[in-house]
């Protein structure tokens, strides 16, 4: 099965022509077309993603890079020794995010035909999501962290586009869904500044970006096994992997040799550092970046408005798979981390810090998506987390469980989303009077949609139960890893960031399921609070079918990581699979044994949460619900409720500290030159009208049907060509042998030409 | 005188192939095409192609043009009506142009192709094993660890067997042995030379038993009731000897004399006929050391003879003559030449053009059997149906 | 005395799945006169029980679990059974049976159902078997007749249809036309090296590479003309131009089971002939054989204007033979990639691969169109497809998984073809023939998805009859195309085992 | 077998002269039968250069190559005969130019 991984490029390529397709012919191919074209690149890559995972079953998890044909030295500068070839890398971990992305995608492209249905710009959609799967795969294949590099750029501005994708809705709302686009843009900006800087710095100190040479294989393998506390869970890699190293290696296999060695110093031209300090300084630059990306502390203010995108938007990007990018670098750093105990510290707060500040702000949001949104923030700190305490596993297994339920509790908010619009349509087509206060995406206007949605209702509950942690969703397995491993780090190593994010998560996870009950309880329960919720209706099949088996696999996709000694299941599906399978690419992925009381605590906790959301949102309660929430009424949670809602005055801050300021000094600047410039240059044209200008730019062809009509007169051109060609086919036997003479004549002269070449000695 | 000859009846060749291309009439075509036909018959000749020139007049000018002249006036298609308006003007001049570009370049492949032409390539060496040795129940006969022969009982040898030229050992085993594992019975360095035939013999007892090389002539003998003889001494007593021809008592006369043991004769030629050949120590006509009566010797083979002796069970040695009889390799190009090779080399495609004719009938009768009328059973039946029914019937669809 | 060779020195075992199905068509054939008239499908279920005794026999000697014969030679040298025969025997039945299984009903509702049609058929393989074990030049010009002849036959076979006959009589001319130019570069090869045998050619070719270079004019122009009688039976472009006419013409049954076997066997032959034979001819000491920058022009001429013509087509079987065409083209790049040692396995391999793809995608292309044309030769245009999606879903889905498999979308076998024939033309340095090779087929999406455009966003009758037979065959050839898409590595694995190369 | 006053070389120069004079009536000829014999003509072509080739190595394979030839071509001969039989039934003509019903 070796031949397989040499689809590995297609992974990327089925995607991008999928886009070519869409946006040369989108225009004629019709909804069903494009969708079929999105849809199908999409599966394709899930297939051959599929495959490599097979291959890597059969070869025995060996890692392999892949050179891409005729692009193997895209960036080769040889006089300065630089040489970034554009390889593709096919090692669990890569397997692993290309099957979460791919299968989520496609999942999500499914439902975003029935979402979109309608849209005007319905092929451009699917351009952009197309174009989205493109450059994620290209971030989680690439070999060394140019590669990265480039995917992690592009999936950003795949953000920004589709954040903005409704620039020009009425009523300010387009106005708002491009602000959220560059705030999107530019908080990540600060985020890549970081990354930039260490990947230079990388590059600087290692004279290479690849991750491993070809044939090189992750070196530490010993680490590893003593690192594990059951031999069990050894890696099963070669004993002649060891002394493997020899000539030129890649960045993590140079670092563990220069660490083993001790003593480096990285000469920066005006002062040097230790390696171990630049090691520091290169994690701390990289989780910069992955705080942009991934919406932690201090970066996230980003990820709540980029809700304004369409609701698959925000399924497939902004909660499955971009947003988890930051995490897939880090762990795919893992060496890096484990080799900096400062770095790992701040890793560890930062994500636990996140986690239970975007819970908390999650209790206090009013829209629906919103809450989702803070959610993610909160889910992708326990992730984080997971990786300053250590747990690079366990933060994988969290990224893959989440994509999935996460993913279906947009989609699920997305159909709900559905359901209200057209209960709204009706009710503003049945003579009612049309409410401009309504906000679809409100849930005080919802409520008792369960019998109006009933497959929704229950898809939505699963994806509820599973991000509340409970047994046997899929969530309970991965959160219960994380906490295991923090509290493990804490104890075993005596690493108090380990104490610090259990204590931290355990919370963040209380109110996880708190919000998330709550969100039930006043989406589904109660009675209708308004007309629209009322004439609410189920969403197409092609919608619900989606969420259906993202539901499934809610349920049961945990077990592909039972802990160990955990009865039963540990026996029918393998104790620690998953992390088994990640050893053999992520050097320190270990993983720790099941404990019974940790997860009855983690689960009666998440259990007593949701019965206090239920006694605090029971029937009466959603009954008088009216623009206040029943923790706004009690004097004694007021005083909170309020700092959650206004996201603990977060984005104020920024407001008052950052951006006022900037502002301010921008204005003053600006009334010194010229307020109209300011106002109505700078403001006006130069940021709004770029927007614009920039997405315009970007899909006039599509939109005006410019590239179709250059395909259209390139097509023409051919048929023209190809007229021309078929002349010869006269349909006459004996211009038939002529040619066939010809054609003689000229395999004749051409085989013979070297040989009379030389005779006449030319 | 040959190549005038050649020159001739080329032109002829040539012009008739011209006179067919140009003829309106297809008949006269199709006679100019035999006469080409006759005149490649003759080059078949002038190239000692015998056999081929054979068929060529039999079946190419014999029965397959005879083919085209009766399909030709069968249809009347004897010409092809000009065209008001020529279709392809062009075609002509192109044909022509290229026909000329094609011509020059085969001429400069063959004439830079230098085929070498004074010296006829000799043929690949052939080497055969023959046992002569008694005692040893059968042998099998390496060359270089390669087997030329397995299992060759007493007094047999095995078919010639063509082999790459070069220089080998040749080696003797026990039938069966391992040639890497067990020491050969005996040994015997052979040279291979293009065209020559060789016999390796293996003589003497079961106790010393020795390889001799004897090199055959198989090629026809010049006269066409003479044959070839070669003599091997491998009798016990090593003496040499002396074979004589003993048919008629009054006038013996020594066919060969004097070899030594262990040696091949030189190759003879005698005439057909029977013969009674005696075996003398060499110089000495008194004691006859063996013979065989009534030989009869046929012209056009080549024969080898060993002169050996066998154990009795009483442990006396009675004299035995081995005797071989190959046929001369047939002359190049004739009937029994090309036939040998048909059905030994190339039986395969000739297996394959005898399926490729079978097919070619069905394909005759397939594309001339005109379709039966519609079957006759079908019609009574549609005789009995009931009268509404008969629409809905499906007809023979005449396509 | 001369004595007539016995069956153990023929060594006859070793060719049994060849030899078992040329006997049986001799069987059938003597069968077939006490079969009457209106139960001619008895023949047809023998034939098919033989070829699939013999194709059993391939694939058993193709996965090693037998061994038929003593060594790889049979018929002294003129029959070489190894891997390579193996496969090539196998794709050649499997196309053979699917085309046995299309041909049944098709043949009744057109009324030609005649017992020559079946052993015919089982002629023509047994023609392309040889070909492919050819171990000599005269083996693989009777083999080619063989193959050719009750082609010709089968394509004026609906009688007394006017295009049938037409078409049989222009491929007739023009197959014979170039059968003299094969016979003529067969002459030049014998002169150059003295020997018909592919072994004693290769060894010839290397005495010769190392020594004088005058006999290389003859060699060379025997191999190009060589190359021109073999690239006709595989409609390479300039010796392309009979297939539209004959596809058109022929009975679509035919067309469905000569597209391919034509080609396996005349790709067989080349491969033989030239990688066999001649792989060491190289001139100046250079490393690429000779006869390959001729056979990548070739390439690169036939996927251009095969896939250019292919455009503007509005017959489906005259767009599938222009698509037959190209993907000769997309074949003489593993072909002229051989022509680098190095790489000749690989490219041998690819070009096995690649018709095996090719094989299940067009017999199933084809197929198609004999569900939707009707009795009287009519309704094979492009818009016959037109709604096939409302009314034969099933069909339809089949069709497109065709089409997605010619143009080489992933996933599809079709894909696979291509990606080990690309593979190796870059291995070869072939890397210009291999990017027209990508950019014609990315051209070729143009007109294969207008099928699939048409069967599924336009309006129309979409009208088919899919017979049982018929049905099954078209059911194998999209699992196949799908399986070996899938599963790359068993196409891949089978060929693994293969060389052409002589030993030593 | 003794040398010979006449050059292999010229035979097979003939014989490609007669091979190129075969391919002419191909293609200049529209008598489907005259085609047909001109392709005879290639093929006896052939034969002189197999013959020439086999006297020049001095083998047999030529001969037998002759031989074979022969007999294919006899089939073809069978086969392409009927197949114009047949088809001036059909069409009362053997000119191969009212043979365009396809093109393009």
């Amino acid at each position: 099965m070796e031949n397989f991984f040499d689809l590995v490029p297609l992974v990327v390529f089925v995607p991008l022509v999928g886009l070519l397709i869409n946006l040369f012919t989108g225009k004629h191919l019709g909804e069903r077309g494009v969708g079929i074209v999105a849809v199908g690149a999409s599966g394709i890559a899930f297939l051959i993603s599929l495959l490599l995972w097979l291959a890597q079953v059969d070869t025995g998890y060996k890692p392999v890079v892949v050179d891409l044909p005729l692009f193997s030295d895209w960036i080769s500068i040889p006089a300065a020794g630089v040489e970034i070839p554009w390889q593709f890398r096919v090692d669990t971990l890569s397997v692993t995010m290309m099957m979460a992305v791919t299968f989520v995608g496609t999942v999500i492209h499914l439902y975003a035909v029935g979402y979109m249905h309608g849209d005007e710009r319905f092929p451009r959609f699917f351009v952009y999501m197309n174009l989205f799967l493109v450059f994620m795969l290209i971030l989680v294949t690439g070999n060394n962290f140019l590669m990265m590099f480039v995917g992690w750029e592009g999936v950003g501005l795949c953000s920004y586009l589709l954040i903005g994708f409704w620039f020009d809705k009425p009523g300010g709302v387009g106005w708002k869904n491009s602000d959220a686009a560059r705030k999107a843009f530019i908080v990540n900006r600060v985020g890549d500044f970081g990354l930039v800087l260490g990947v230079l710095i990388t590059f600087w100190t290692f004279g290479t970006l690849d991750f491993y040479k070809p044939d090189e294989l992750p070196m530490a393998a010993h680490h590893a096994a003593e690192a594990a506390e059951e031999p069990v869970f050894a890696p099963e890699i070669p004993h002649e992997a060891e002394p493997h190293i020899e000539g030129p290696m890649g960045v993590f296999n140079q670092a563990e040799v220069w660490l083993e060695e001790g003593g480096h110093d990285v000469n920066f031209g005006m002062f040097s550092l230790s390696f171990e300090s630049t090691i520091t300084v290169i994690t701390l630059l990289f989780l910069l970046g992955a705080t942009g990306k991934s919406a932690q502390i201090p970066l996230f203010v980003w990820l709540p408005d980029a809700m304004a995108g369409p609701t698959p938007v925000s399924a497939l990007i902004h909660a499955a798979t971009m947003v988890t990018a930051g995490v897939y670098m880090m762990v795919r750093s893992n060496v890096f981390y484990h080799a900096s105990d400062a770095a790992s510290f701040v890793v560890a707060l930062i994500g636990a810090t996140t986690a239970i500040v975007a819970g908390f702000i999650a209790v206090g949001q009013w829209d629906i998506k919103r809450v989702l949104a803070y959610s993610t923030i909160s889910q992708l700190g326990f992730m984080v987390a997971a990786v300053g305490v250590g747990a690079y596993a366990a933060a994988m297994f969290h990224l893959v469980t989440h994509a999935f339920f996460k993913a279906l509790l947009f989609l699920g908010s997305g159909s709900v989303i559905h359901g209200m619009e057209h209960g709204h349509h009706h009710v503003a087509h049945g003579g009612h009077d049309h409410d401009d206060e309504f906000d679809p995406q409100d849930m005080r206007y919802m409520g008792g949609l369960r019998h109006k949605m009933p497959r929704t209702y229950w898809t939505y509950l699963f994806g509820t139960l599973a991000l509340a942690g409970i047994i046997p969703f899929a969530g309970f397995w991965s959160k219960d890893e994380i906490l295991l491993d923090a509290l493990k780090a804490g104890v075993d190593d005596a690493r108090l960031e380990g104490y610090l994010a259990f204590v931290l998560l355990v919370m963040a996870a209380a109110f996880t399921a708190f919000y998330m009950w709550r969100q039930m309880a006043l989406v589904f329960y109660g009675k209708p609070r308004h007309a629209a919720a009322e004439h609410a209706e189920e969403s197409s099949n092609l919608m619900v079918y989606p969420l259906i088996v993202l539901a499934f696999f809610s349920l049961v996709i945990g077990v592909i990581n039972v802990p160990s000694g955990f009865p039963i299941l540990g026996a029918i599906f393998g104790e620690h699979e998953f992390t088994s399978w990640l050893e053999h690419a992520v050097t320190y992925a270990h993983a720790a044994s099941f404990n019974v009381l940790l997860a009855s605590f983690a689960v009666v906790l998440a259990l007593v949460a949701i019965y206090v959301a239920r006694a605090i949102y029971n029937d009466r309660a959603l009954e008088t619900l009216g623009q206040q929430d029943p923790l706004e009424l009690d004097e004694r949670t007021e005083g909170l409720f309020a700092v959650a809602k206004a996201k603990l005055y977060w984005d104020d801050a920024y407001f008052k500290y950052l951006i006022f300021p900037y502002r301010r000094a921008a204005y003053w600047l600006a009334e010194q030159l010229d307020w109209r410039f300011w106002h109505d240059y700078v403001h006006k044209t130069v940021i709004q009208k770029n927007f614009h200008i920039a997405t315009e730019f970007l899909t006039q062809p599509v939109d005006k049907g410019i590239i179709d009509r250059g395909f259209n007169s390139l097509g023409r051109l051919m048929q023209i060509i190809a007229q021309r060609i078929r002349v010869i086919q006269t349909g006459y036997v004996r211009t038939y042998a002529w040619t066939v003479l010809l054609g003689t004549l000229l395999v004749v002269f051409i085989i013979l030409f070297p040989v009379i070449r030389g005779m006449l000695g030319l | 005188m040959e190549l005038w000859l050649f020159i001739i009846i080329g032109a002829v060749a040539i012009i008739a192939a011209a006179m067919m291309l140009i003829s309106e009439n297809a008949i006269y075509s199709a006679l100019f095409l035999i006469l080409n036909f006759a005149c490649i018959a003759f080059f078949f000749l002038m190239l000692n192609a015998a056999f081929v020139a054979m068929v060529q007049i039999a079946v190419y000018a014999g029965a397959i043009m005879v083919l085209f002249l009766f399909v030709i006036m069968l249809l009347g298609a004897e010409r092809v009506l000009p065209e008001a308006q020529p279709r392809f003007r062009w075609l002509t001049p192109a044909a022509i142009i290229l026909a000329l570009v094609f011509l020059a370049v085969s001429t400069l492949a063959i004439i830079k192709g230098e085929i070498d032409l004074t010296r006829p390539k000799l043929e690949e060496p052939m080497v055969r094993a023959v046992h002569a040795v008694d005692g040893v129940p059968a042998v099998d006969v390496y060359l270089d660890g390669e087997q030329v022969a397995r299992d060759v009982a007493f007094g047999e040898a095995s078919s010639f067997e063509s082999w790459a030229t070069g220089r080998y050992d040749a080696q003797i085993f026990p039938a069966g042995a391992d040639p890497e594992a067990d020491d050969p019975l005996a040994e015997y360095p052979v040279n291979l030379v293009p065209g020559v035939t060789l016999s390796l013999a293996a003589i003497g007892n079961a106790q010393e038993p020795e390889l001799v090389a004897v090199t055959e002539d198989l090629s026809q003998v010049d006269d066409k009731d003479a044959l070839r003889v070669v003599a091997i001494n491998a009798l016990h007593g090593r003496t040499a000897i002396d074979v004589v021809d003993d048919t008629d008592s009054g006038s013996r006369r020594a066919l060969v004399e004097n070899v030594p043991y262990g040696k091949a004769s030189d190759v003879i030629e005698i005439e057909e006929d029977t013969y009674d050949i005696g075996v003398y120590p060499a110089g000495s006509s008194r004691t006859r050391l063996m013979g065989i009566e009534d030989e009869d010797l046929e012209a056009g083979t080549a024969v080898l003879w060993i002169f050996t002796e066998q154990r009795q069970d009483d442990n006396s040695y009675t004299s035995t003559i081995v005797n071989l009889e190959t046929d001369a390799r047939p002359p190049f190009g004739s009937p029994a030449h090309v036939g040998q090779l048909l059905f030994s080399r190339y039986v395969l495609p000739f297996e394959l053009v005898s399926l490729l004719l079978l097919v070619a009938m069905i394909g005759a009768i397939v594309l001339t059997h005109e379709r039966l009328a519609p079957r006759r059973r079908f019609e009574r039946r549609l005789a009995n149906v009931p009268a509404g029914l008969e629409q809905s019937l499906p007809g023979e669809t005449g396509d | 005395m001369f004595q007539v060779p016995s069956l153990s020195d023929l060594n006859v075992a070793a060719a049994l799945p060849a030899v078992v199905l040329a006997l049986g068509a001799c069987v059938f054939l003597v069968v077939d006169l006490f079969v009457p008239r209106e139960r001619k499908h008895i023949t047809a279920w023998l034939t098919a029980g033989g070829l699939s005794v013999s194709l059993v026999l391939a694939l058993l000697s193709l996965t090693d679990v037998v061994t038929f014969g003593d060594g790889e030679e049979a018929f002294f040298g003129m029959y070489i059974a190894d891997q390579f025969t193996d496969m090539v025997n196998v794709i050649v039945l499997v196309t053979s049976l699917l085309g046995v299984m299309v041909a049944y009903n098709y043949l009744d509702r057109t009324n030609m159902q005649r017992g020559e049609y079946y052993y015919l058929l089982l002629f023509t393989t047994a023609g392309v078997m040889f070909m492919g074990a050819a171990g000599d030049l005269v083996v693989v010009f009777v083999a080619l007749e063989l193959l050719s002849i009750p082609l010709y036959i089968l394509t004026g076979f609906r009688r007394p249809q006017e295009q049938s006959e037409e078409s049989a009589m222009k491929y007739f001319l023009l197959g014979a036309f170039s059968s003299a130019f094969l016979v003529y570069g067969l002459a030049l090869v014998y002169g150059a090296t003295g020997t018909s045998n592919l072994r004693e050619i290769w060894q010839a070719v290397d005495s010769m590479v190392a020594g004088d270079t005058s006999a290389q004019f003859l060699l060379l122009t025997g191999a190009g003309l060589s190359l021109v009688g073999l690239g006709f039976k595989v409609a390479a472009v300039p010796f392309h131009m009979w297939t539209p006419d004959v596809y058109q013409g022929a009975p679509t049954s035919v067309v469905a089971y000569m597209s391919v076997a034509a080609k396996v066997g005349g790709f067989a032959a080349l491969l033989r002939v030239l990688v066999a034979g001649m792989p060491n001819f190289m001139l100046d000491n250079g490393t690429s054989a000779a006869w390959m920058d001729v056979t990548w022009l070739l390439a690169a001429a036939t996927m251009i204007v095969g896939n250019f013509i292919a455009i503007v087509q509005s017959d489906l079987k005259r767009l599938l033979a222009y698509s037959s065409i190209a993907h000769a083209g997309y074949i003489l790049i593993g072909v002229a990639a051989a022509g680098v040692p190095r790489v000749a396995d690989e490219a041998t391999q690819a070009v096995l691969i690649y018709l095996m793809a090719y094989a299940f995608t067009n017999v199933g292309a084809f197929s198609v169109i004999i569900a939707v044309e009707r009795d009287d030769a009519s309704n094979t245009g492009l818009s016959s497809m037109r709604g096939l999606a409302r009314t034969q879903p099933l069909l339809a889905a089949a069709m497109a998984v065709f089409m997605l498999s010619l143009t080489g979308i992933p996933l599809t076998a079709g894909f696979v073809g291509k990606w080990f024939v690309f593979k190796a033309a870059i291995a070869a340095d072939l890397i210009p023939v291999a990017v027209i090779g990508v950019l014609t087929s990315v051209l070729s999406a143009y007109y294969y998805l207008r099928i699939v455009w048409m069967m599924y966003f336009e309006d129309g009758d979409g009208e088919a009859a899919t017979p049982r037979p018929l049905a099954w065959a078209i059911g194998i050839s999209a699992i196949g195309t799908l399986v070996f898409g899938f599963l790359p590595y068993l196409l891949s694995d089978m060929a693994r085992e293969i060389t052409l190369a002589f030993g030593g | 077998m003794e040398a010979s006053e006449v050059s292999i070389e010229l035979y097979v120069l003939l014989s490609a002269i007669l091979f190129i004079m075969g391919t002419m009536g191909v293609l200049l000829r529209r008598n489907a039968i005259l085609i047909f014999m001109s392709v005879e003509l290639m093929l006896n072509a052939a034969n002189l250069a197999l013959a020439a080739f086999a006297r020049q190595w001095g083998n047999g394979d030529g001969h037998v190559m002759v031989f074979f030839v022969m007999t294919v071509a006899a089939a073809e001969v069978a086969v392409g005969l009927a197949l114009i039989v047949a088809i001036f039934r059909t069409k009362k003509s053997i000119d191969i130019d009212d043979l365009h019903l396809f093109r393009g």
